[in-house]
């Protein structure tokens, strides 16, 4: 084994020679530099390799030949190995990343470089607490020096401000380990160790001021304005190195100190790290500067990982691998992304936006912003979900909540980046990044990608999900150079290769929503050969998206359904921004899908605490806590359907995507919160809490959701607003229906699910079609497009007989079935406003034939064409299976009344052969009775004959002109002023404007800015002098000192 | 099922006439309140043949040469999934199809049809027409459902053959009685979907004189008016059958719905007319608030 | 103001309320800990150094040393850096007065020589490589004072300074290789305790230190020196 | 209270770092909070010396005479604090002259040695 000491000699031997070289020798001096940090690098290594296959064991090494405590020692174990990798490979980079500096300075700062990187190891392998003061100092002091390589006054600032600091903190930490010597006369921490069961109050403040050091220098609110100034004014390369490599030491030093602590102290560390992760990421709310940003960010990352480290008295020794998780991915994310930082010119949020031209680049950025908001497959999701579930094991509530605000404000800003990123008006069309910069993230990416891979190990909940979909994601990503086509067959295959092994397994509740999900992809997937080009990016997001609906269905244990939903979320998310104008949106939907993300897991941790159980069973339960279980859970799935209140994000994420994911998006994508509904209220039943059923709440919101839904559509102008305006009206009915908690409102979901499914997929493809060609989404700007467009007309003319459940289409199943459930249920109230808010979808669905369709045919119209073959084709398959089912109803609502039948034994409907012979059967419910057969024979017969009579009775019928109308003796020649559409329903909403006031987006726009104020008002503290700094830090150090005062 | 459609076809061919000479009547009742003679009553034939000879008929499109026979399809329709006399084969009509959920769903087929035949026509009243209607009719429909609902809960049954059933027995059996709420507020309910006023305002762009029916003519007229016969009358059976104890014969059958149909009739002459958002606003008013009693009352005292 | 100032007063208060528990808690003790009593007895045998705190310092803590030097270098080349652009312009006139410039003529030879003795003997007397090499940075000041526009050869302090600095290192290393760990000063015979060649490498280790602090503190000195000149 | 050598020393320790302390808080001047901190930079190693004292006892010096190798563990103080605080005393220097550097590179920028005008960065 290289003893550890090498590091030391190579790196202070090294950096002593080179305080000799001048600007002649700068090339020679980078070399050695960067040779000695591939020596470190390679000693790292080297040490891993042994201790993994055991060629050598974890061993303590002596210097000056003395035993301790008489002499300094240092430990090499695995940990130490490991973190001294991390440290030299982000050196090894750095130097690289710097040399043009390096060689363009008359000074060699690469030694000072050097010599603080063995300083950083150093303090990895040390087992003398003054030896790490020693340490501690060689690293301010060298930051104090490289944080001069932006040579400006406000790094100058920065840096003096950074130094007063730290001086403060070496102060403390220097009392701490002479008063820990005087009480224990040892200054080895394992001797010390073994003392501590005995210590004198003494002691006790000695650990308390060399914990408190290490916890100011690793930045807590508010004690952290020095740091934050660094990550600004320093170059970006710095940044990494502080937030990378000092942090990853320094908490790595704490967690080696830390054991000498009482549990107050880890209590204390545990508290000061969730406040700095809430507040620091709170602040990052209002942030411009990139740097500053990643700044907040880092802070906030650190902070939550003192938080794990503090709760090892409580969770025992795992919190080590669930702080390793964050922290690596903090380590790599971060440091990643200063690096990017430093290859993009300008100081705003919007430069970045230069990144997307260059496609291997933006994957990167990716990468890092979903690892930082601990999306799968990163090494932070699966920390994230073991340190809630540990934490809701222990009852630590609040801690959950504050970790979890926090991470949800984290993600704010880092989407709201990602989103500017990705669509903001960027001027340079160059992507202006050296290759040489970007290899450092590019590798600390994969590294992302491969620690995620590791982490998986280290899971506590078994883990047997079936990850296949996920290789389609790999392997589009790998194709993604090839024509659109292609993918899109090649996608297709691989969803019909899968279904055809796969959905036969399934069963139930699982059967049906794999076969919409899958259905719903071959049939969206159709319309995307009508696309030409390469569609970059497109496929393997559609990939993702699929794969994460399917493994949801397939998931049987909590973690499984997390991951898959995750991988949803994360999916949709990136096919939502695709579209032109979808940024904001994009980000309101990922906001409002990473909070109920975020009350899904906590809900997940809290069962899981209660049962001890790993599958989804874990959610049947009897437990004072159900009902907050039940709650956090529904929220979470109500985001996803978005119920009325959290529905903000619907129209604008649906309406504003591509024309072929708005029917995923709406068609498929909500089905899942629909799915996690009825895994949920299957396992949990009705709840209630102080005697209030929760079901009866839910639905009035279902309810509300559909009415107010359906109000809204009505008021659109958007056809594509309207059709989603719809949709949140639709999954109302269906919330409304689950809630009933029968049989029959069982079916109306389910059936309505499935019917949602297949008028959305319909209805969006076809205004898709309509956009194809017309370019708009006005509706008022079209009119008359029956005689262009005749296919699509007859597409939207069944939608909306079928939507608006006139019989004798299927639609009039949910009608039936609600009024009948309703009434079994007794809910006569809200089965009034759902015959209201049935009514008012007339209104809508109206609205969208005849604005468009109807009326009068605008000039700019008058050559546009049929849309295309492979825009129809699944629209027609879908109206293939709505006259199916219409004219047999049984087909469908038989087969889910058996399979609910096992749920809800009573109250189903029973099935009677009628007197026509094929297998038409009459439905009969407790109430009335249906038989669908016959009402399409009857409908089609007196229309048939009537028609006849029609044809009959008419002599020369014959069509006219545009403008052959009857006008008060004039003959209108302008379409625009002859077509009524604008402001359709203008006495409507004079009637009811006051339901259709928008309270929820107030409501969130108000909760909004209250955020953002509370930030804005937070990060006064930071007013920039250093002096204030300092007062903060001591506020803080008396602060912790007076609260842990109460007996250490 | 062969008679069955003989017997359909019979009850339409009855009921049509009914409804012409109804139709004559009513409009003779509007000319004598307004101090006029008014016409024949037997005019609506005349109507008829006259729009039947006209030898040319033109058409704007395929939606618009559909658009009425959507309507009267609608208004056969709802009166053939009805049991228009109770007990008697040749009234029972299809009324196995589906229970009232049906009918109350089927009224809208036509409404539905109409509007986008109206509406290919391109002329801009059509369209204004159309949404008064529609916006009309949702705020119509709470009342109604309510009362429905009432009705639903109190014989514990959706199906019309059965609530006529429990009606039997005596005047003092029928809904009217049992729950005079529900009748109420299905009876404000009714003058909304009749077309009379003071909710008419639906009709006024034809009355300028165009509209909906004014831009059809010939035999679209035909059916139009085939359907202003047969769809009011499709109605009062409806409300015959929830509330005044159903017809056992035909002739009582044809009373109740007379009567029925000069409630709206009554309203209509005596009272000037009403805007869109007034109409609805009024109906979200004093007919739901009587609807919810209506049901609290079946609810609560009948349960 | 007011509120900044109360505000400061309640933080040194409170520290002091802080400060004042660590003097309660704290009783003299009336006897060496296990270590201070190891080290006091064995030191002689073990290390060979008269003066024991050289012994801890040099070769006990001999890492802690190390460090210590390393802090100077860093800050010698650190203030090197900050101040680099420093001195183009020169100032007019020199202003020192003929008593310091004669002062210095006597005192700076002496002083060096002084310096030279106290690191040379750390291991026998109170001094070291530290007091030594800060006498030396004295009397490099004072030669600085009486001539601020004399150039001082940084080269030379540089070159000195790496050069003992990786010397240093090549001890240490050579106790890791030779004898019983890193910086073992038993690379050389420990000799007769209270001899000048005794203690092993220590006399060889605090020259170096000696030599290493005295051109650091002087390169400081003197990067200071021509920024001032700058700025004056 | 009984006030002994080493308490005096101790609460004479502890007094500095309070005034550097306090100077560190209130003064404007960047040379002057440098100075205040080495003040307090002073206190502190004063402190920790004081602590090591031991009454009635010597330094841990060979000088053949009064201390011999014999005796050395009866007469001499503990060594160690001694050691600690000459590593902390170089190091406290090293900051300091940092410091300085610093401050003579930010009165180049803005001709001023005032902490108030260096608060550029913030929020």
């Amino acid at each position: 084994m290289v003893s550890p000491f090498y590091i030391l000699i190579v790196g202070l031997g090294l950096g002593f020679l080179l305080g000799m070289t001048g600007k002649k020798q700068a090339a020679l001096t980078n070399m050695l530099t960067l040779f000695a940090m591939a020596f470190f690098t390679g000693v790292s290594l080297h040490w891993i390799q042994g201790l993994y296959t055991g060629a050598f064991q974890p061993s303590m090494v002596f210097s000056a030949g003395f035993k301790p405590p008489f002499s300094i020692s240092l430990f090499l174990g695995m940990h130490e190995a490991v973190i001294s990798l991390m440290i030299n490979v982000l050196g090894l980079i750095s130097v690289w990343y710097f040399r043009e500096f390096l060689l363009r300075d008359s000074k060699p700062l690469g030694a000072v470089l050097l010599v603080m990187f063995m300083g950083l190891n150093m303090l990895v392998f040390t087992r003398d607490l003054f030896n790490i003061f020693v340490f501690l100092e060689i690293t301010a002091i060298s930051m104090s020096g490289i944080i001069l390589m932006n040579d400006n006054h406000h790094a100058h600032a920065a840096g003096f401000k950074y130094l007063l600091a730290s001086s403060l903190i070496s102060a403390f930490y220097l009392l701490g380990a002479v008063l820990i010597y005087f009480s224990t006369g040892s200054l080895y921490l394992d001797d010390i160790l073994t003392m501590k069961s005995a210590f004198a109050p003494m002691a006790l403040i000695a650990v308390f001021l060399m914990v408190i050091a290490i916890v100011i220098e690793l930045k807590p609110f508010p004690a952290n304005g020095w740091a934050l100034d660094v990550y600004e004014a320093a170059h970006p390369g710095i940044g990494a190195i502080v937030s990378g490599a000092v942090t990853t030491t320094m908490l790595f030093l704490l967690n080696k100190i830390l054991v000498l602590g009482s549990d107050k102290i880890y209590l204390l560390t545990a508290s000061v790290g969730a406040l700095t992760f809430l507040f620091s990421n709170w602040m990052g709310l209002q942030q411009k500067n990139p740097n500053r940003l990643l700044g907040y960010s880092s802070i906030g990352q650190v902070g939550l990982v003192l938080a794990i480290l503090g709760m090892k008295p409580v969770l025992g020794d795992g919190v080590e691998m669930i702080g390793f998780g964050v922290l690596l991915t903090h380590f790599l994310a971060k440091a990643g992304l200063f690096w990017l930082s430093g290859t993009v010119k300008g100081s705003s949020l919007e430069s970045w936006a230069i990144l997307r031209n260059n496609p291997v680049i933006l994957t990167i950025f990716g990468i890092f912003v979903f690892a930082l908001s601990a999306f799968p497959p990163f090494p932070s999701f699966y920390a994230k979900w073991e340190l809630i579930i540990g934490l809701s094991g222990t009852g630590n509530y609040l801690l959950i909540a504050l970790i979890l605000l926090g991470s949800l404000f984290e993600v704010i800003y880092l989407f709201r980046w990602f989103g500017i990123v990705v669509k903001a008006e960027s001027e340079e069309s160059d992507s202006g990044i050296e290759w040489g910069k970007a290899a450092g993230p590019a590798l600390f990416a994969l590294a992302l990608l491969a620690g995620g891979y590791f982490a998986r190990n280290y899971l506590s909940a078994p883990d047997m999900m079936n990850f296949i979909p996920l290789v389609a994601v790999v392997v589009l990503w790998v194709l993604d150079f090839m024509p659109a086509w292609a993918k899109n067959t090649l996608l297709l295959a691989m969803v019909g290769i899968y279904s055809w092994f796969y959905l036969p397994q399934y069963s139930d509740y699982q059967l049906i929503f794999g076969i919409i999900f899958m259905a719903g992809a071959v049939l969206t997937l159709l319309y995307g050969y009508s696309e030409k080009g390469k569609r970059p990016g497109f496929y393997p997001l559609t990939a993702m998206m699929f794969a994460g609906l399917i493994m949801l269905v397939e998931a049987t244990t909590l973690f499984g359904f997390f991951f898959a939903w995750e991988v949803m979320t994360a999916g949709s998310y990136f096919l939502i921004l695709r579209g032109k104008k979808s940024q904001p949106h994009a980000l309101s939907y990922m906001l409002f899908s990473f909070g109920g993300a975020l009350l899904i897991l906590a809900g997940f941790a809290m069962a899981h605490a209660v049962t001890g159980l790993w599958t989804l069973d874990a959610l049947v339960m009897d437990s004072p806590l159900s009902p907050v279980i039940f709650i956090m859970l529904t929220l979470g799935f109500l985001t996803k359907t978005a119920a009325i209140g959290l529905h903000i994000w619907l129209p604008g994420a649906h309406s504003e995507a591509e024309a072929d994911v708005s029917p995923m998006v709406s068609g498929i994508l909500l089905k899942a919160g629909v799915y996690g509904l009825i895994v949920l209220f299957m396992r949990m039943g009705t709840q209630y809490i102080g005697g209030v059923d929760l079901m009866v709440i839910l639905s009035w919101v279902g309810i509300l959701s559909a009415l107010i839904g359906n109000l809204m559509a009505a008021m659109q102008e958007d056809m594509k607003r309207l059709l989603a305006y719809s949709s949140v009206g639709q999954l109302g009915y269906i919330l409304f229906g689950l809630s009933m908690m029968s049989n029959l409102g069982w079916l109306l979901a389910i059936s309505g699910a499935i019917m949602h499914f297949l008028y959305k997929t319909m209805l969006f493809q076809a205004v898709g079609g309509v956009y194809s060609r017309t370019h708009d989404r006005m509706m008022y700007r079209m009119g008359g497009l029956i005689f262009r467009m005749p296919m699509t007309f007859i597409v939207v003319l069944i939608g909306i007989i079928a939507l608006s459940g006139v019989p004798p289409l299927s639609g009039f199943a949910g009608k039936w079935l609600s009024f009948n459930a309703v009434l079994q249920k007794e809910y006569y109230l809200q089965g009034a406003l759902a015959v209201l808010a049935g009514a008012v979808a007339f209104l809508y669905l109206f609205r969208l034939i005849h604005a468009p369709f109807l009326g009068q045919l605008k000039d700019n119209l008058r050559k546009v064409k049929e849309a295309s073959l492979w825009i129809l084709l699944p629209q027609y398959l879908v109206i293939a299976v709505i006259m199916a089912v219409s004219t047999v109803p049984g087909l469908l609502l038989e087969r889910i009344g058996k399979l609910l039948a096992k749920t809800f034994p009573d109250g189903g409907l029973l099935w009677v052969d009628s007197k026509i012979p094929f297998g038409a059967r009459t439905a009969i419910s407790e109430y009335g009775y249906w038989n669908g057969t016959y009402v399409m024979l009857v409908t089609i017969g007196i229309f048939g004959i009537l028609l006849i009579v029609q044809l009959l009775m008419q002599r020369n019928n014959k069509k006219v002109g545009q403008f052959n109308i009857v006008y008060s003796g004039e003959r209108p020649s302008t379409p625009e002023t002859t077509h009524h559409a604008y402001n359709f329903y203008a006495h409507y909403s004079k009637a009811l404007g006051f339901l259709m006031v928008p309270l929820a987006e107030r409501f969130w726009t108000w909760i909004s800015e209250r955020v953002h104020d509370i930030a804005h008002q937070l990060r006064q503290l930071y007013n920039g002098n250093g002096q204030v700094y300092l007062m903060h830090i001591m506020f803080f150090f008396l602060v912790c000192y007076f609260l842990i005062n109460g007996g250490f | 099922m062969g008679e069955k459609i003989v017997y359909a076809i019979i009850a339409v061919f009855i009921m049509l006439n009914y409804g012409f000479l109804v139709n004559g009547v009513i409009r003779r009742i509007y000319a004598r309140v307004g101090r006029r003679i008014g016409v024949p009553i037997y005019q609506m034939y005349i109507d008829l043949f006259k729009s039947w000879g006209l030898r040319t008929n033109i058409r704007h499109g395929t939606m618009f040469y559909l658009g009425p026979i959507f309507r009267l399809t609608g208004g056969i329709g709802l009166f053939l999934f009805m049991p228009a006399v109770y007990g008697l084969a040749l009234f029972t009509n299809f009324s196995f199809s589906g229970d009232l959920l049906l009918l109350l769903s089927f009224q809208f087929f036509g409404t539905l049809g109409m509007a986008l035949g109206a509406s290919e026509s391109g002329h801009p009243n059509s369209a204004i027409g159309v949404t008064r209607g529609l916006a009309q009719m949702t705020a119509v429909e709470v009342p109604f459902i309510l009362a429905i609902m009432a009705v639903a809960i109190q014989y514990d049954s959706l199906s019309l053959t059965e609530i006529i059933a429990q009606q039997q027995g005596g005047f003092l059996n029928w809904t009217l009685f049992t729950n005079p709420l529900a009748t109420a507020a299905a009876l404000l309910a009714m003058l909304g979907a009749m077309m009379r006023a003071p909710f008419d305002v639906v009709l006024a762009p034809q009355e300028i004189p165009i509209g909906p029916p004014t831009e059809y003519h010939s035999n679209y007229m035909v059916f139009l008016q085939s359907n202003r016969a047969i769809f009011p009358l499709a109605k009062s059976i409806l409300f015959m059958n929830l509330f005044f104890g159903g017809a056992t014969t035909i002739v009582m059958m044809l009373v109740k719905t007379f009567i029925l149909l000069m409630w709206p009739v009554l309203v209509g002459v005596s009272f000037p007319r009403f805007r869109v958002e007034q109409s609805i606003r009024w109906f979200l008013r004093v007919p739901m608030i009587i609807g919810l009693l209506g049901i609290a009352y079946v609810h609560f005292f009948l349960k | 103001m007011k509120i900044k100032n109360s505000l400061v007063i309640l933080l040194v208060m409170a520290f002091g309320v802080f400060l004042f528990q660590v003097y309660k808690q704290h009783q003299t003790q009336g006897s060496l800990n296990k270590t201070a009593a190891y080290y006091n007895t064995n030191t002689p045998d073990e290390v060979g150094a008269s003066n024991v705190v050289t012994a801890i310092v040099v070769t006990y803590r001999g890492l802690d040393t190390l460090g210590e030097v390393t802090v100077l270098f860093l800050t010698a080349m650190i203030v090197g850096y900050i101040l680099r652009h420093g001195g183009k312009e020169k100032p007019m006139k020199n202003n020192t007065s003929e008593i310091l410039i004669t002062a210095a003529n006597v005192l700076i030879p002496g002083s060096i020589i002084l310096g030279v003795y106290v690191f040379i003997n750390g291991h026998l007397t109170p001094g070291g490589g530290f007091q030594g090499g800060a006498i030396i940075g004295t009397a490099i000041t004072l030669m600085i004072l009486a001539d601020p526009l004399g150039s001082v050869k940084k080269a030379v302090l540089h070159i000195t300074e790496s050069l003992s600095g990786f010397t240093y290192i090549l001890i240490g290393l050579a106790g890791l290789l030779f004898a019983g760990g890193f910086l073992d000063n038993r690379i050389l015979p420990l000799g007769n305790l209270g001899n000048l060649l005794s203690a092993g490498a220590i006399p060889l280790i605090y020259s170096l230190i000696g030599l290493k602090v005295g051109t650091e503190l002087s390169s400081i000195i003197a990067s200071i020196n021509e920024t001032g000149n700058k700025t004056a | 209270m009984n006030l002994t050598i080493d308490k005096i020393a101790l609460l004479l320790g502890m007094s500095l770092m309070l005034i550097g302390l306090w100077g560190g808080f209130t003064q404007k001047n960047l040379l002057k909070i440098i100075l205040s901190f080495s003040i307090f930079d002073t206190g502190l190693n004063i402190l920790i010396v004081a602590l090591g004292y031991l009454p009635g006892r010597t330094a841990p010096i060979i000088d053949g005479s009064a201390v011999t190798p014999e005796n050395l563990a009866l007469v001499a103080i503990d060594p160690v604090p001694q050691a600690l605080v000459l590593t902390a005393i170089v190091i406290g220097f090293g900051t300091t002259a940092l410091l300085l550097a610093y401050a003579l590179k930010l009165n180049q920028h803005k001709k001023s040695l005032d902490i108030n005008q260096f608060t550029d960065l913030k929020w």
